[in-house]
């Protein structure tokens, strides 16, 4: 178990080392943070002087040492675009956005998901299964950002039930979350709902029943336990959409978390910036994945004990 | 508590699997009885009906494709195929228990030795002192080292000790029948006669009756008081041990019998009966038997046979056969 | 059972595949009613026919004065293209990295996994931003997301298959007789594989769509004029209140065709291979 | 119990969102700067504290004209225009009780403005400027070469804002992150990165007109139709909207407000056309070298529909792209003759490129348009389709290159941006400063234009210290451009915003920033 854990970290890091590698190398090929900063009219003697403010006249290679010395400590670098802030401080602002409205979203994803996938497949063919299917397609078939703005002109605009946009309680949350959301439980509805119906026909589910086990206990206890394995799989998968998601949700409903942060650091051509969102990202999904590794053997005593 | 009074009394059962191409019955009026502290084996070959016959009585059915389409299961009176599915939940692990046939899936693997007893003991009103009394349990069924394998996963025992747990997790309500579906089937030749002796240590302790599901004639030997024989949803013969094995009166019996040269060994297909059994849907009108039978007529092949008394007239045995009479 | 599965083909969602999708693909240039990219200013943002539009123009006109039934129609094109490319690559490039992982383990699978696990756990759409920053958004961009966000998943669960299948009599018994390595892969593993393969693709399709018009909303999609969907839906999206139909028509032409794509794959899945169902 | 607890706090969240939009608070959803920050120097010049904070001229709302309310009472320069003396406005303080305005706070403004990290936009007008405080009212700054307009730079599109020192001294730049205190109207209440600013009235404001409206929000929103939904879910009471979108507020009972003048000009730039001889940037293969494909482009250009289609029908057709009649060199005759020149004439254009051999004397006849997505100017991407069709009505091989804001910069920056590309122009902007941006390689590196002509009228424009002599040198560059065809001037358009009348009674605002909107004092609530 710990072995396996340590692997697994291990694999995670040199993961991360290459991931840092190619966001430098990616954010430096991307264009000159000048040409967002300066404004139409720059002069070249103002060019150069913020290129040299900035750093930029070192050799690529020292560039990039400089920045995993800095980051392996924490440090980005200072953004460029919101001054007076490092790159660090930038991101982990917007970080609790994110991670509130990704959080929503799991939660009704996860709420709404599980039950509706073992419900379908506990009943199978009828009714309640072709709901669950209907959800789970149109989830799979709608592009994110249209599903939020017909939302938003549904249940802000027309009914006026929510805000529209922007940063606030729970009533501003919700939209958002549901239609970053629905994909998701879209998802995790067929996954679930299948392996349920694998699990439902396991010899352990007809014993639990014929020793008594009243049928709710059977599904939840015994049936789900074991089908958990498939959805927990895909919490890994989940976390990384989850963030991507992100980047167009925030766009739509106006949420200053990262992914907004992400768009416009790059419109920005901010890199310390955009270095900094894609390796949070990257170490959110590692994590995730490294926690879904732990569920794993939580879950499955099989993989516990090996 | 006398020997002939009937605990569980099976009438003209009928059940159905509903499948996308139609409904087929596979289980098509099957009617027996097991007496109080009996042992009565059901004897087929796969898709002869014995386990689904098995699965109606506890009414697990394959969900959603499967349903009792007719007939009754009476214990102790009360008629099972009439009770709501909460009523069900009550009968089932305490006035009957079952015994699935492979020890490597039945228990469920995410959950400890000791949890899935004590489920059972919970499912049976008990309260307190659930661990010692599971440990108990355990010990009642011939588990080495009870007190730690309770903490064991199932992926950490033998197949003979899990199916030695899921006995016990049948006993645990001390139910009045026992329902083992081919409990040694997946298990090794020496863990099985164990297996057995523990089944039958079990029956004298506590006096339930078993209703075992085989298609191995050497342990209905061994271990029954009475068996039927079922082949394509319908019981063909019925009888005390003796009476059928001296005087079998169906001759698809006979091919069992003959095609077990030595009635300690097992077999898994009767290789010795010449084609298939029918597919359920392609059922006629007479003897399901007829097309492999050797005695078959037309009247065989057109007319469903009758019952009739067995060739030695035992009692309580009868054959569902034309030809009975004339059989040597 | 396949017979009987196949007396099931999802008639409906194929027939409606045809409908959106692959007619309009290969025929719009003869049954559009109009040229996409030549606009007609004196009929700007004409409604639908049914919502007080003509038939000139059954599903209206866009901005630019363009039909939209002509554009939803071209826009097929895009659609069926941008998933077939980048759907190959990514299938062709998943599986044998898969097949190479899966069949000679050891550090060289360690190396791919960790590249599966790097691509995973990089954003995207972030990577995508930063691409077109470089060099503008253009169809390869496009193509190039694509194959960058599915080449994963095929080679996880090819890779998953190979290292069960190599374990097989038959695979060892090819091994005994003395076959290589490559002619082991190609002759005896990948056909066992196949059906996994095509399931996996028909279902990514839905995904590459979708993902299309994520890009197009972010303004790095396919580049216009070209009428791709993602770009008429991204594009209509700020006219959703007056000029609704302009988002609504393409946004359903997504929806049709994802819907029909995910349930014949489903269909197919069952019928292939139900083992897949958790893939 | 625990139930209850929980509706409570979900109430309480919902019932949060309408306790802040009380009838007091006028909320404007407007587009994001392009940079967050309370440092001005440190932003292109999009400036989002106008409310808050002055520059030492102001405008006048409804002609637009300098005048004195901003922080200078009065102002005065030599002769040749190379020393300028201003004297604030007696009384004039900041806010939070950081004390008077003094010219101390106008030599550190400069200081700030400046220094290294200095991203504006026409900073340099002060570079090499001496500022000195003559006293505590009075300071002058002392330029390096004559500075005709140099108010520009302290007006409402300029580039010195004035901060105080005495906060500066006691928090540093940190101060002004959290808190800066500006001099204006408003103050500065609260920074939300993303969200927006709000600010409140100054009770009793120093120069002696109070605003009327208590509390201000500006609240950003990049999705214009997300800009629409807060409009008319009245979450908003006001909203800078595409002109595409304005019909559906109007129908909805919203008006529009528009600025007394023209806020902006579009043109579509022939970049590249570097014609000076020997440019090392030239690309002689640019199809647009020969004047006659100028020309026939613009011929090809129906100005009226493009202002239907992309300005809802509420622009003029602007003559030269740079020019205003508030500016030096304003040419009534070019307005004129511009329907002669440029009128929409496909016929002349297909005969213009059969003229010039279009396209097979060319090596590279294909027109390539860049379409862009600029924070303000919405329509740019539709812009580049509409004139792709123009284009191919008259037989031009056009394609469209997609490239961000800040992608095109590199390319002007390099000179290499050899696109037909959108442009936007603010007319506040003075002559001489629009002639550098666009026409003269004053301007370098991102001019488009370059002609031997103009660059000899420039150099004695820029020398020359006569108004009248500047007037005429500035007309004649207009006029060259617009007899070379240098650009594609499109039209000229007023700032406009939506208002909900239930909360909004009127607005002046003169249409002198880049938002176009300022004079947030002026607005009057119902």
């Amino acid at each position: 178990m710990l072995t396996f854990l340590f692997k697994r970290t291990l694999y995670a890091l040199i993961s991360l080392l290459v991931i840092t590698l190619i966001v430098f190398s990616l954010s430096h090929l991307s264009g000159n943070p000048l040409d967002a900063l300066l404004p139409d009219d720059a002069t070249p003697q103002q060019i150069e002087q913020v290129t040299r403010h900035l750093g930029l006249d070192r050799p690529i290679w020292v560039q990039y040492l400089t920045f995993l010395q800095n980051a392996a400590m924490g440090d980005f670098g200072d953004s460029l675009k919101w001054k007076g802030q490092t790159a660090a401080e930038v991101v982990w602002e917007r970080l609790p956005a994110t991670l509130q409205l990704g959080g929503l979203a799991l939660l009704i994803s996860i709420v709404v998901a599980l039950p509706l996938g073992v419900m379908a497949a506990v009943y199978k063919n009828t009714a309640l299964d072709a709901v669950a299917t209907v959800i789970a397609l149109l989830g799979q078939s709608l592009p994110a950002f249209w599903l939020g703005l017909v939302l938003m002109w549904i249940f802000a605009v027309m009914l006026g039930w929510f805000p529209t946009s922007g940063y606030g309680g729970l009533s501003h949350m919700i939209l958002p979350a549901v239609a970053m959301a629905w994909f998701q439980v879209a998802a995790l509805t067929r996954l679930t709902r299948s392996a349920m119906l694998e699990v439902l026909d396991a010899e352990y589910i007809k014993l639990a029943r014929v020793k008594g086990v009243r049928e709710r206990r059977v599904v939840w206890k015994h049936a789900f336990r074991n089908a958990a394995i498939v959805p927990v799989t895909y919490f890994g998968v989940l976390a990384g959409s989850l963030l991507t998601g992100s980047v167009v949700i925030e766009t739509v409903f106006n949420w200053p978390g990262t992914g907004w942060l992400a768009i416009t650091a790059i419109q920005g051509r901010d890199f310390p910036v955009v270095q900094t969102v894609v390796l949070f990202f990257a170490v959110l999904f590692l994590l995730a994945n490294l926690i879904v590794d732990i569920l794993y053997a939580l879950i499955d005593p099989r993989i516990r004990n090996t | 508590m006398t020997k002939n009074d009937p605990i569980l009394c099976v009438k003209n059962l009928r059940t159905e699997l509903a499948l996308s191409s139609g409904a087929i019955e596979v289980v098509r009026g099957v009617s027996f009885s097991v007496n109080k502290g009996e042992t009565l084996g059901i004897v087929g070959e796969s898709g002869s009906g014995k386990s689904m016959t098995a699965l109606s009585i506890m009414r697990v059915l394959p969900r959603p494709i499967g349903r009792i389409a007719g007939g009754s299961i009476r214990l102790d009176g009360r008629d099972l195929v009439q009770l709501t599915e909460s009523e069900m939940t009550r009968i089932r692990g305490r006035e009957i228990g079952m015994i699935l046939q492979d020890p490597h899936t039945s228990l469920n693997p995410v959950y400890t030795i000791g949890n899935q007893v004590i489920e059972a003991l919970q499912i049976n009103q008990q309260r307190g002192g659930l661990l010692e009394k599971a440990i108990s349990l355990l010990k009642k069924v011939n588990v080495a080292d009870a007190a730690r394998r309770v903490h064991a996963f199932p992926h950490q025992m033998s197949g003979g000790m899990k199916q030695r747990v899921v006995g016990a997790i049948s006993i645990a309500g001390a139910p009045k029948v026992i329902i083992a579906d081919e409990p040694t089937t997946a298990l090794d030749v020496t863990i099985q006669l164990q297996y057995l002796e523990l089944l039958e240590q079990i029956q004298q302790e506590t006096g339930t009756a078993i209703v075992f599901i085989t298609h191995d004639l050497g342990i209905v030997a061994r271990l029954c008081h009475r068996l039927v024989v079922m082949y394509a949803g319908r019981i063909v013969e019925e009888g005390t041990v003796d009476d059928v094995f001296n005087a079998p009166s169906h001759p698809y019996t006979v091919a069992l019998l003959n095609s077990v040269p030595h009635v300690d060994r097992k077999v898994d297909r009767l290789y010795a009966i010449k084609g298939n059994p029918p597919a359920l849907h392609e059922i006629g009108t007479g003897c399901s038997f007829a097309p492999r039978c050797p005695l078959a007529d037309t009247r065989c092949k057109t007319v469903s046979p009758p019952t009739v008394p067995g060739k030695n007239h035992g009692q309580g045995h009868f054959a569902a056969c034309w030809k009975t009479g004339e059989m040597a | 059972m396949s017979r009987r599965a196949l007396r099931r083909l999802p008639l409906v969602p194929i027939l409606l595949l045809f409908l959106v999708l692959i007619i309009p693909a290969f025929l719009a240039t003869w049954i559009a009613p109009h040229d996409p990219y030549i606009s007609n200013l004196r009929a700007r943002l004409q409604p639908p026919v049914g919502f007080g539009g003509s038939w000139d123009y059954p599903l209206g006109t866009d901005r630019l004065g363009r039909c939209m039934l002509s554009r939803i129609l071209h826009g097929a094109k895009y659609a069926l293209g941008i998933s077939m490319v980048g759907i190959a690559i990514g299938a062709i490039l998943g599986t044998a990295l898969g097949l190479i992982s899966g069949y000679l383990r050891g550090w060289v699978d360690v190396i791919i996994m960790r590249l599966v696990d790097i691509t995973f756990a990089l954003p995207s759409i972030l990577l995508a931003l930063a691409l077109a920053a470089i060099s503008g958004p253009s169809l390869g961009l496009v193509v190039l997301v694509v194959v960058f966000v599915i080449w994963g998943f095929f080679a996880r669960q090819v890779r998953a298959e190979t290292l069960s299948l190599r374990e097989r009599d038959f695979v060892a018994r090819a091994r005994v007789a003395g076959a290589s390595g490559g002619r082991i892969v190609l002759r005896y593993i990948l056909p066992n594989i196949m059906n996994t393969i095509i399931v996996l693709a028909t279902l990514q399709i839905g995904v590459v769509i979708i993902l299309e018009a994520t890009l197009s909303f972010l303004g790095i999609g396919i580049p216009r004029p070209a009428p791709a969907w993602g770009l008429l839906v991204a594009d209509g999206r700020q006219l959703i209140v007056s000029n609704w139909w302009i988002s609504l028509f393409p946004g359903l032409a997504i929806l049709l065709t994802v819907l029909s794509v995910n349930l014949i794959g489903d269909w197919l899945r069952d019928w292939l291979d139900p083992k897949l169902r958790q893939a | 119990m625990k139930l209850t607890r929980i509706a409570g706090v979900s109430l309480a969240v919902l019932l949060g969102t309408t306790v802040l939009t009380s009838a007091q608070t006028i909320t404007v959803a407007m587009s994001p700067p392009s940079v967050e920050t309370n440092r001005y120097w440190n932003t292109p010049g999009d400036f989002n504290l106008g409310p808050a904070m002055q520059g030492l001229v102001g405008h006048d709302p409804v002609t637009g004209m300098y005048d004195n309310s901003g922080l200078a009472e009065s102002w005065s320069h030599n002769d040749d225009f190379t020393e300028w003396t201003f004297t604030l406005h007696e009384g004039a303080e900041f806010h939070f009780g950081y004390g008077p305005v003094t010219a101390a706070d106008v030599v550190h403004s400069h200081t700030l403005h400046t220094g290294e990290d200095s991203t504006l936009i026409g900073v340099a007008q002060l570079k090499d400027v001496a500022v000195e405080a003559l006293d505590e009212r009075t300071v002058k700054f002392t330029l390096p070469r004559p500075q005709i307009d140099f108010l520009f730079a302290h007006g409402g599109r300029g580039s010195l804002v004035i901060y105080s020192k005495a906060q500066y001294d006691a928090e540093g730049l940190e101060g002004y992150d959290t808190r800066p205190a500006g001099t204006g109207e408003f103050q500065f209440v609260a920074r939300n990165i993303g969200q927006g600013l709000t600010f409140e009235r100054v009770e009793n404001h120093w120069s002696g007109r109070d605003a009327e409206v208590e509390r201000l929000v500006l609240r950003f929103i990049g999705e214009p139709a997300t800009a629409l939904a807060t409009l008319l879910s009245r979450e908003a009471d006001m909203a800078v909207l595409p002109r595409e979108l304005q019909p559906d507020a109007i129908n909805a009972g919203f008006e529009a407000i528009g600025s007394s003048n023209a806020a902006n000009q579009t043109a579509m730039l022939f970049n590249g056309t570097f014609l000076t001889e020997g440019d090392d940037k030239l690309d002689p293969t640019l199809p647009w070298l020969d004047i006659r494909i100028r020309e026939a482009i613009n011929r090809a250009i129906d100005r009226e529909a493009v202002i239907d289609v992309l300005y809802d029908g509420r622009a003029s057709i602007l003559p030269v792209f740079g020019m205003d009649p508030r500016h030096e060199g304003y040419r009534e005759d070019l307005a004129e003759m511009f329907e002669e020149y440029y009128g929409y004439d496909p016929e002349r254009a297909m005969a213009l490129m059969a003229e010039a051999g279009y396209p097979q004397d060319f090596e590279n006849p294909v027109i390539p348009i860049l379409s862009s997505n600029l924070a303000g100017n919405p329509e740019f991407p539709t812009m580049a389709e509409l004139m792709q069709v123009f284009l191919d009505e008259v037989g031009f091989q056009t394609e469209i290159v997609e490239l961000d804001w800040a992608g095109l910069g590199a390319l002007r920056r390099a000179r290499e941006a050899r696109l037909f590309h959108p442009m936007r122009n603010m007319p506040v902007k003075p002559s001489a400063v629009g002639i550098g941006n666009y026409y003269a390689s004053s301007g370098r590196p991102n001019v488009n234009y370059e002609d031997p002509v103009i660059e000899e009228l420039n150099t004695l424009y820029a020398a020359s210290t006569d108004p009248q002599e500047r007037e005429e040198l500035a007309g004649r560059i207009f006029q060259q451009a617009f007899e070379q065809y240098a650009v594609a001037p499109l039209a000229s358009l007023s700032a406009e915003i939506m208002v909900n009348p239930e909360t909004v009674a009127g607005w002046t605002f003169p249409g002198v920033t880049s938002a176009g909107i300022s004079h947030f004092n002026l607005i009057e609530p119902q």
